[in-house]
């Protein structure tokens, strides 16, 4: 079992339901080149929706952090939604948590973005 | 037939689709050894993160290389061992990776998070070739991984 | 370390309650090895039965007594083998239960069920002590228990 | 997880839901109790349904016939309910099938004993 993405767009944001390993390997891969993809496209307002991974390891947290930083340096922004408890306190152990902007409510997310855009 | 009870061995080929099938049986191993589910899922994320790196980082991702690992069950905890064929390295050397100029790099959490969900962690290196780590969790103890 | 990959081992106490282990990573095993699922409970029933008889049978249910077991997985099959430290058995003189006469038997179904899910079922009697039981089950095989 | 059983009296039958493993050792034991535990009541008719048993070995196996055999010797009848698959193939491997009286509809199982008891 390896990770699935799903791509939608609401209004400026790509919303990306990810379902799950994000592990070393197939997992990691597929994120990294899905942000990429996205960037070349033009999109600057990414929402990880991460509901259904049911594991993520040292290596997706990693691959988590790129993402985010690959897309703050192009003059984007990556936020995080509904993540699970593990994902949660896996982000609260590594110090990553309050690095993130992370949302459980998806309406809200992306009108975080809209604001952000708006200013 | 040794004269130790409660023992799961593996030998593995040093390939990324086997670590699947050692989460499965590091939590069957902890569930029989008596650790709730939440323990469960530390230790299975430690063997994952500990095998990871014996394929990675100590068999260099070299297919003819083999990965060994050992499960003890003991009365009051349950003893990892991982071995590699590469040349090892000083854990006390590894960046922490909560230090603010490390929060934001990509790799460098691992053995972290070993060191967060078990209770020893330890690394060896092997007369003649190769790295032993091992891992320790005792049962009851307060190690919350938080 | 061995020069053969992609084995796990177990060594157990002759103890009912680490059945369900055996048979979670006989299934995981099973699985890893490129069975299906209906093919995976054959092979998890058949490495009961025979894990069950170890105890029961070989060490007579002496808690003192070790059953030591190792799956290898191959290309093409799947060999496993259960170790007791009893004094061994003839099978060849195990009675078929499938005839009238031992149809309403309450036991000695346990090797039929093994040869009707593998492809192959071998006893051998250990140099010292000891009786080792080899079973096969070769991917693809039409042996589909029925 | 072992064997775990719940008693019904329908019209003059004892129906008995299993669930869990019935082998060698826990569930086998508690069967041949509960069997034994009726026959001492005067119990004649006897319906195991089997729907929610997930494993069942060549005990279990055994175990079932000695208790078609213990009913049968003292005068009454012990029916199948509700195969699983699996318990079904167990059955038909092992040439018990014919053995048994199958139902997969209770209560034709029920009026199955009660015509037996009214002949
Ligand atoms: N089995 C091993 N053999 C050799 N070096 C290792 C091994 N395990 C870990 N290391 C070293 O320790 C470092 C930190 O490992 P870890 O915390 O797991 O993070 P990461 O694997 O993401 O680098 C690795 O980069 C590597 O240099
Ligand atoms: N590991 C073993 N050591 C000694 N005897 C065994 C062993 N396995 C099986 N046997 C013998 O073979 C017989 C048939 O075994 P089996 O078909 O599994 O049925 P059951 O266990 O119900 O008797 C047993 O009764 C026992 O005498």
């Amino acid at each position: 079992m390896s990770m699935k993405s799903t791509l939608r767009q609401v209004d400026s944001v790509i919303v990306v339901d990810l379902s799950g390993r994000i592990t070393l390997g197939e997992g990691c891969t597929q994120l990294r080149e899905l942000v990429r993809e996205q960037l070349g496209k033009g999109t600057k307002f990414v929402l990880l929706n991460l509901a259904d991974v049911t594991y993520i390891d040292s290596s997706g947290i990693g691959e988590l952090v790129s993402a985010f930083t690959t897309v703050s340096n192009q003059g984007g922004q990556l936020k995080l939604l509904n993540l699970t408890k593990k994902v949660h306190d896996l982000l609260q152990i590594t110090k990553l948590y309050t690095v993130f902007d992370v949302h459980d409510d998806e309406a809200k997310a992306i009108s975080s973005f809209e604001k952000a855009a708006g200013a | 037939m040794t004269t130790e009870s409660n023992i799961v061995e593996m030998t593995l080929e040093s390939d990324l689709n086997r670590v699947e099938m050692v989460e499965e049986i590091a939590r069957r191993v902890s569930a029989t050894a008596g650790f709730d589910e939440d323990d469960q899922h530390k230790i299975e994320m430690a063997v994952h993160e500990s095998v990871i790196n014996a394929i990675w980082h100590g068999n260099k991702n070299d297919p003819s290389k083999q990965v060994w690992l050992r499960f003890q069950i003991f009365d009051d905890r349950l003893e990892i061992r991982v071995r590699d064929q590469g040349i090892g390295f000083d854990p006390s050397s590894v960046a922490n990776p909560l230090k603010e100029e490390n929060l934001l790099n990509v790799s460098g959490r691992g053995i972290f998070l070993i060191r967060t969900f078990m209770d020893e962690y330890r690394v060896k290196k092997l007369e003649g070739q190769g790295t032993e780590v091992t891992l320790v969790k005792r049962l009851n103890s307060n190690n919350s991984g938080q």
